[in-house]
């Protein structure tokens, strides 16, 4: 097995073979095996011998994992073995006790999937009430979302999209498999239509908070 | 217990109970687009097929009662009710000709998209929860092993390290606007402009330094600009015929006071 | 997938058969897998359905890894997973020292990425301290910063920017995402957690931080 490894030194043209498939396709699970985290097609690449093709071994290692107690998945960008979920009731030993989110929390995780990238007035006008200090905080720190791209709108406010990691806590190919996304978006309730005229708008902030926003104002550039 | 602020020909007995509980549970509501979507319930309707006129009157029977119970509620329930107040007169009188503005009906659907919307989202939400999750259902491997390129020694910092540390720096309380750093730096411009109306009062002979300005007399880098600024304003204050200078020696205090016409 | 998660409890499985063995080898597969220690044959007995025979479901779990590119191994008297020794080149196993970047550091980091192109100069008339090379040094080894394009000023001075390393560490897509303080407060990350070691008071270092960063700030003032 490992002889194989040492065949490159018989020739200069053997350099630049790539190991056989099957050979790439033990590479490439035991990189995923070792890893905790999603590895990426590059990575990947970055880690094979020169020449190899990890999409391809990806997918012969994906069809042999089919109904193991381990699963091939993919997450975003990435790849990762995961335990199959039917295993679940077998690891309360490994379960790692999730924090209790609240529910302004756990709708703004939600607002901000389906709805990304969102920016905070956004999820307010959803929700109908100001995210309160700490709840994004706390889903930053969680890594489940990070800032996207600025909104090119007066005041070029940020915006938040979802992560790999939350995608990858949830189960989650891509963020396009959100569940019931389509239909979502079909029934048009993922579009943020203006208010005819003056509505209420989500809580203006504490007037307290108006005054320490007002100073801070001072040092913005 | 106030029933009759409820109309209660309009609500059976289970519904008025409903909406008694909702008093009582005012804190746990999120807002009042989340108490809406709660009272559209009790109409057993699909959302889409709500009476927001009904609605709009069950939302301020129950503020009517909240007040009458003297439970404080927060502004935005209040402006909720007065913009409810103000549709439901929208709804139920005919538009005046020449009316401005949206029409009752359309305020109406916004307000049901609104909470078709938020119901959704509250839905999908759930939805997202009960997915399998990482941690519960399914694993990770246990027992990573790190990967590491070989020049690494690897420093530690998130984004909340770098943007604490920026908060940190931008609030000191030195802190002032940066600026390429003018600061320091005082026009002659500046020192003429400030200089020209000051003159017209110094009919004694006046120490230079006393025309600096506020805040530029301690620091060198600043005193230095400032200086050199009024001298040079003074150099052209004088040409100008407006005011005179005189230094008694090499180095004694440059002296200036309004020209004797 | 959800839907597997249906599966009787342990508890009243056990009334019935043990699981067939393929099921079994699955399960063992699952914790294996997921445990971060070797798993004895005793605890698997454990935390199989009763009637398992997990000894019987390592042997073939053993068979089916045999020449993969992840083995099952065992240590003590216990099994576990191990990625094939042959591929440990994947790994690149190194002793890895992860360190908490400096106060020095991380400030002058943000500087950059708020202020890019910077120069020296101006990075340290808005931290107030002198910047020591070792900082700029560092930061420029991790591929966090480059330099940027000469300034036209008097002295030509270089600038620094941050890199696209920068940018993917951070997880940002651009540094102009970077939210401003504004945002900073109303996402909570201004007053409701004071930074660890709080506000420094005006214009003073705590004492015991430089003292701390010593070595690499030798130049500061």
């Amino acid at each position: 097995m490992s002889d194989e490894m040492e065949q490159p030194e018989t020739g200069e043209e053997s350099l630049f073979d790539a190991p056989p498939m099957g050979e790439q396709e033990r590479m490439v699970e035991a990189v995923l095996f070792a890893s905790a985290e999603p590895v990426s097609v590059a990575e990947l690449a970055e880690r094979l011998p020169h020449g190899s093709d990890p999409a391809e071994a990806l997918v012969h290692l994906r069809k042999r994992y089919e109904g193991r107690g381990v699963r091939l998945v993919r997450v975003g960008d990435g790849w990762a073995m995961r335990t199959a979920p039917d295993l679940g009731f077998l690891m309360q030993k490994e379960s790692v006790e999730t924090r209790k989110l609240s529910r302004a929390a756990i709708e703004t995780l939600a607002i901000i999937a389906y709805h990304q990238p969102v920016t905070r007035a956004e999820i307010e006008e959803i929700r109908g009430v100001s995210v309160s200090r700490g709840t994004i905080d706390l889903l930053i720190e969680m890594e489940w979302i990070r800032f996207g791209r600025r909104r090119m709108t007066p005041g070029r406010p940020v915006t938040f999209v979802v992560t790999q990691e939350f995608l990858d806590h949830f189960g989650l190919e891509s963020a396009r498999d959100l569940p019931g996304l389509k239909e979502l978006r079909a029934a048009g309730l993922l579009e943020s239509r203006p208010p005819p005229g003056a509505m209420p708008g989500p809580g203006t902030e504490e007037p307290e908070e108006e005054a320490r926003e007002g100073q801070s104002e001072l040092f913005e550039d | 217990m106030a029933e009759d602020d409820f109309r209660s020909d309009a609500l059976s007995v289970s519904e008025r109970l409903a909406a008694e509980a909702l008093i009582v549970d005012v804190d746990g509501f999120e807002g009042p687009l989340d108490l809406l979507l709660t009272l559209s319930r009790t109409q057993k309707v699909d959302l889409r097929r709500v009476s927001v006129l009904q609605l709009a009157e069950q939302y301020l029977a129950f503020i009517e009662k909240a007040r009458h119970l003297r439970i404080e509620l927060a502004a935005d329930y209040l402006v909720m009710a007065a913009w409810l107040a103000f549709l439901k007169s929208r709804l139920l009188l005919p538009p005046e000709p020449g009316d401005e503005g949206p029409s009752g009906e359309e305020m109406a659907a916004h307000l049901a998209f609104q909470l078709e919307r938020l119901a959704a989202m509250r839905e999908a939400a759930a939805r997202l929860m009960a997915r399998d999750r990482k941690g519960r259902d399914f694993f990770a491997r246990g027992a990573p092993e790190t990967v590491t390129r070989k020049r690494e020694v690897r420093y530690q910092a998130t984004l909340l390290d770098l943007m604490q540390a920026y908060a940190r720096i931008r609030t000191r309380d030195e802190f002032r606007p940066f600026v390429m750093d003018r600061e320091a730096i005082m026009t002659m411009e500046q020192a003429l402009e400030r200089m020209r109306p000051l003159i017209g009062y110094a009919g004694e002979w006046t120490d230079l330094t006393a025309y600096l300005p506020e805040g530029w007399q301690r620091d060198p880098a600043r005193r230095r600009s400032a200086m050199a600024a009024s001298f040079a304003a003074s150099l052209e204050l004088a040409r100008a015929g407006l005011i005179e200078i005189e230094q008694r020696e090499t180095f004694a205090p440059i002296r200036i006071r309004k020209a004797r016409q």
